[in-house]
């Protein structure tokens, strides 16, 4: 595992994708070792504020040495982070996480799942599936996401890695209903999935993997303080005995934040 | 210059240790810090058996802080001897094990347990924690109860022993009175000050647990207090914290009266706090020409 | 949409106060606020006799808040009953004297002085100053001085009383079963938390009191926790205060359990802050259809 | 009096006067009613501080609705200042206190006496007073300013409205010592005395006054937390009981910053 940093960030760019939703890049030494579904902390510069906001890895181009941030405004972090232009400088903390097992999919049938705002890690995860050496390529790259509504983001770029499905709740694109019932309507076959979204679509993506005798991995989400691994505040139930906690808590900010769907006792 | 203190016969090579519960047993941190700069690991509570600690949402920020209700989840004294310590055994920094329970035969028997281990330089004994329900009421918030499981440990413990007291008190003087008269070496304050937050929007507790404990910056002034107050009603060395983010406020801390300082909270926003604040020690001291640091310890009377 | 709340018979148009020494009279943010629009203006302590108050500095700045030991200066019951009252006669507001004393004799005599002024609507009784050795020690953090010095106002008393409790205690909800028991109309919390800053390049304390009391964001949590633990173990009316900045802050006071809420030290940060308050809990109860802001109170179990 | 306000003032400009001292610009109404010898409270936007910072006011354009603040870094809030940059918007308090009672010169000598950062509200005093009309016009305006060293300020904007003379520490311009050094060292006279500096400097100028039969008034300087008369932070001790607070106390922000020599108890 490459060693965490905490270190300032260069905006590159900033552009709005959807109602609410920003797109980042970041130049950044990390990049070079970031996986998909691995995380960084962004630090708000608000003194009132002093925990790292954990956002996920979206996009990696190791060759501008940048990293992607998709991210929601949802409070006044992010409301500040919307307000960084480029050549500002920002830190963050990272590379965290352990990130998406792409291994599990050689030679497989393999889904990215996204829900929301969970959408965005599943991107770099189905650039690489799709871009992966011929031994551990995927036989099918497939990508369901699920919106709201119209406002979707991110879209179009799945499409350059995957078949891409797209559920709203609202039924205005694809499938009305969640990723499942695009998985339904669609007849979209998997060994494994791959998601990341509110904690009922992973729950409901369990349950359908399970009955489907699919391979799940699920990334998690829980308030964090440190992101490292040194405060416990962001565990989940694990179904065993955790090899670090001795109790059946994984750390999700270490441990996961994508684990095996076999292992959540969600 | 020399910026080492001593505490009941254990010499640090400098007054800056990391507070319980906010940077593990150091493995977290040592990508981001040498630990050979440290004066001290202070490691997680520990106690007699693996904790699963509280629900979540755990942790929740506040203006200039957070609230923390953990649970002091640990893996037991068993795991924690031949994992965190061994972890430590490569390190040139001085240990100090955190020790928690729910009833004070849980403490002994933890005490007791460490009293063989090499790697152990001392035992905080938290029994301040505003997180579990036992150990809080009934021995950190009473001064009698204080004094009697202070005394009790001391009676099997082979390592020396510091009190670590809780905010939540109308008198820390008192209490402080207390650790020292039942024989404690030493005495670390302040634990985090109970609070609570209210998410109007969801109408539900911030955390699962509804209260945590108050820490960061926020929590500072209260923290300086009592370490004054303390240092004033006692003579047994303090180890101070509460908001530590910087050389400075290390600095204010033992100005007050402290023998060693812990930074908790602040690793949470820079995790280079704890090394910074050691070389911003020996700044302050080289601009002022302070020779011993020992020479600060209370001087604003 | 109904905004008023009563307390102890007193109808205020809205749950929104000042908290006792923030806000003078009202006098001095007359220019910034319309005191019409506040539920209540609650004045800075009177005593029976002018006090001077405590040398200077008097006031300092911490993370998110500030510390401050002014010491209760005042003009004395005569010279603010003559002037500050009469100053309110023009106001369609409801006004709440803080009364100070040193002894229990004191504060019987503000008390009785001003029974008859009309334009007294409660009396809130300040034993938690924490820079006044004789107030804090003696009255606010020992119950069964609370329950003394409470039952004896109430014999005198012809305003309804506020007791205005100290966070420097174990338990809070003690103190306020105390108060409640010695037949206390109504309890507000928190006064200040006591706290200490030192200015380690001057080596002097930033008070010239040493300690000062910490207000502002900073408390916020612990003084929601007090109000959550007091709306639990009393039946009397609460007001709340403590860090309270906004519209939310004030809200989510009311639904730990608090009838009306202050806003103190914030005030000093934004001179609007109490019509800002007033205006953005009216737009809380259209955004989320509350039609009585009394359906809030201790909604959050 | 005019109504104070808190408002958002326009950064017009900034510059570096001296090491550490800034010359700042700000567009607001207050310049309107602005007087020499009054002050600002000048909000930081780092949410740690959350107090105003009182700066006197150096110089009033009605014109153009500015008034210039002119501070020296010493810790947070004013670093932060140092920052701005034309355009920006910051939140200003104001206007606060009484400012000099220039009436008090009228066809006298008077000097005006500032040290270190107690220098730029004179600046606007002596503007005024040469500029007085004649029915209010001193007969003489002198300026006495003690620095440091020769890292002056203001100095030749002085010169414009007064008598220049200046006094500093090392001796490197002018006369070698303090404003009093100055007063004796270039016989200096005069009847009536606005002064703003360190609380010595204050002392000292009260028993020259004293000695001399000369009137003094004096700006002094404490701690504020309100800056509007409501908290009692800000209190100088004085000889006769206040009007205000019937002890001997008056507050600096609104029964002040200057006062009657005469009245003070330092
Ligand atoms: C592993 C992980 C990956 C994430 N990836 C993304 C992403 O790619 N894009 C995105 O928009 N969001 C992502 N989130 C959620 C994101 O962290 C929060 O939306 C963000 O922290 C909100 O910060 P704020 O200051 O705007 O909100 P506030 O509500 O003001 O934040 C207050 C505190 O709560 C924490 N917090 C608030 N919401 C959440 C949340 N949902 N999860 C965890 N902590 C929270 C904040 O970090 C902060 O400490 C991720 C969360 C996790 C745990
Ligand atoms: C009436 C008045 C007029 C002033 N005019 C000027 C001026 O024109 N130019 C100038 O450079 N300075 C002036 N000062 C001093 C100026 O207010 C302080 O230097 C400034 O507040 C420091 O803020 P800071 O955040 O940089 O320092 P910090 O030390 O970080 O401030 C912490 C707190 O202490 C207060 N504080 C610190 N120093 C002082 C001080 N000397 N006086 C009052 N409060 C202080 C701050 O306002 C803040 O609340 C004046 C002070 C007063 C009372
Ligand atoms: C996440 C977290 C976990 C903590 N766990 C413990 C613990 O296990 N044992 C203990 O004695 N104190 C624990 N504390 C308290 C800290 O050691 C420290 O006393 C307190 O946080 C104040 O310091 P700070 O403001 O620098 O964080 C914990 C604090 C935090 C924030
Ligand atoms: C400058 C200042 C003066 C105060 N004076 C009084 C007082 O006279 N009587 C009193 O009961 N409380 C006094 N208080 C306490 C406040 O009323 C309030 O309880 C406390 O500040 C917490 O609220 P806040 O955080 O909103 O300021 C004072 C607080 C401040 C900051
Ligand atoms: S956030 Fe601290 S352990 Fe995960
Ligand atoms: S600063 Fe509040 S009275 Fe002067």
């Amino acid at each position: 595992m490459s060693k965490k940093s905490m270190a300032a960030a260069r905006v590159l760019s900033q552009n709005l994708l959807a109602e609410g939703i920003y797109d980042l890049w970041l130049e950044t030494p990390i990049a070079q070792d970031a996986c998909p579904g691995q995380f960084v902390g962004v630090y708000p510069t608000n003194k009132s504020t002093l925990l790292p906001r954990p956002i996920s890895i979206c996009e990696v181009d190791k060759e501008r040495s940048a990293i992607r941030l998709v991210y929601r405004v949802v409070g006044s972090g992010t409301a500040e982070f919307a307000l960084y232009q480029p050549e500002d400088y920002i830190k963050i903390l990272g590379v965290l996480g352990n990130g998406f097992p792409l291994e599990a999919a050689a030679g497989k049938k393999v889904v990215v799942m996204g829900g929301g705002i969970g959408v965005p890690p599943l991107l770099e995860t189905a650039k690489r599936l799709a871009a992966a050496e011929t031994a551990v390529k995927p036989v099918k790259v497939s990508a369901v996401m699920g919106y709201r509504n119209s406002e979707t983001f991110l879209s179009e770029e799945f499409a350059k890695y995957a078949d891409m499905f797209t559920a709203t709740e609202d039924g205005s694109i694809g499938t009305k209903g969640n990723v499942i019932d695009a998985m339904r309507e669609q007849n979209i076959e998997a060994d494994v999935i791959f998601a990341c979204g509110p904690m009922p679509m992973l729950r409901a993506i369990k349950n359908y993997a399970q009955e489907k005798g699919i391979k799940a991995y699920l990334s998690l989400e829980e308030r964090m303080a440190c992101g490292v691994g040194a405060c416990l505040g962001c565990i989940c139930k694990t179904t065993k005995v955790d090899h670090h906690s001795h109790v059946n808590n994984a750390r999700i900010c270490t441990d996961g934040p994508v684990f095996d769907a076999d292992d959540l006792d969600m | 210059m020399n910026t080492s203190v001593e505490i009941a016969g254990v010499k640090f090579k400098n007054p800056v240790m990391t507070a319980s519960g906010t940077f593990g047993s150091g493995m977290e941190y040592a990508d981001f810090v040498d630990l050979n700069k440290l004066g001290a690991v202070v490691t997680k509570g520990v106690a007699n058996v693996p904790w699963p600690g509280n629900p979540t949402p755990r942790v929740t920020e506040v203006y200039g802080g957070m609230l923390n209700a953990i649970g002091l989840q640990n893996p037991g004294v068993e795991v924690f001897a031949n994992r965190d310590l061994k972890f430590l055994k490569d390190y040139d920094t001085k240990v100090i094990v955190n020790v928690c329970g729910k009833s004070v035969e849980d403490y002994l028997e933890v005490v007791e347990r460490l009293g063989d281990e090499e790697r152990v330089d001392m035992l905080e004994i938290n029994v301040s924690c505003p997180n579990v329900k036992e150990g809080a009421i009934a021995f950190g918030q009473k001064s009698a109860a204080l004094y009697d499981i202070t005394s009790r440990i001391k009676e099997v413990a082979k390592q020396p022993i510091i009190m670590k007291l809780s905010p939540n008190v109308t008198s820390i003087a008192e209490m402080a009175k207390a650790a020292e008269a039942a024989g404690a070496d030493a005495i670390s304050l302040i634990n985090t000050i109970t609070g609570m937050k209210i998410d109007i929007h969801k109408r539900k507790f911030a955390l699962a647990n509804k209260t945590g404990g108050l820490s960061g910056p926020a929590i500072k002034p209260v923290a300086v207090r009592m370490v004054y107050e303390a240092a004033h009603a006692v003579n047994i060395p303090i180890i101070g914290m509460g908001g530590i983010a910087n050389a400075e406020d290390a600095i204010e801390f033992i100005m007050a009266g402290a023998t060693a300082i812990a930074v908790g909270a602040m690793n949470f926003h820079d995790p280079y706090t704890t090394e910074k604040v050691v070389e911003g020690i020996e700044e302050y001291m080289t601009r002022y020409g302070v020779q011993d640091i020992n020479e600060l310890r209370g001087i604003v009377e």
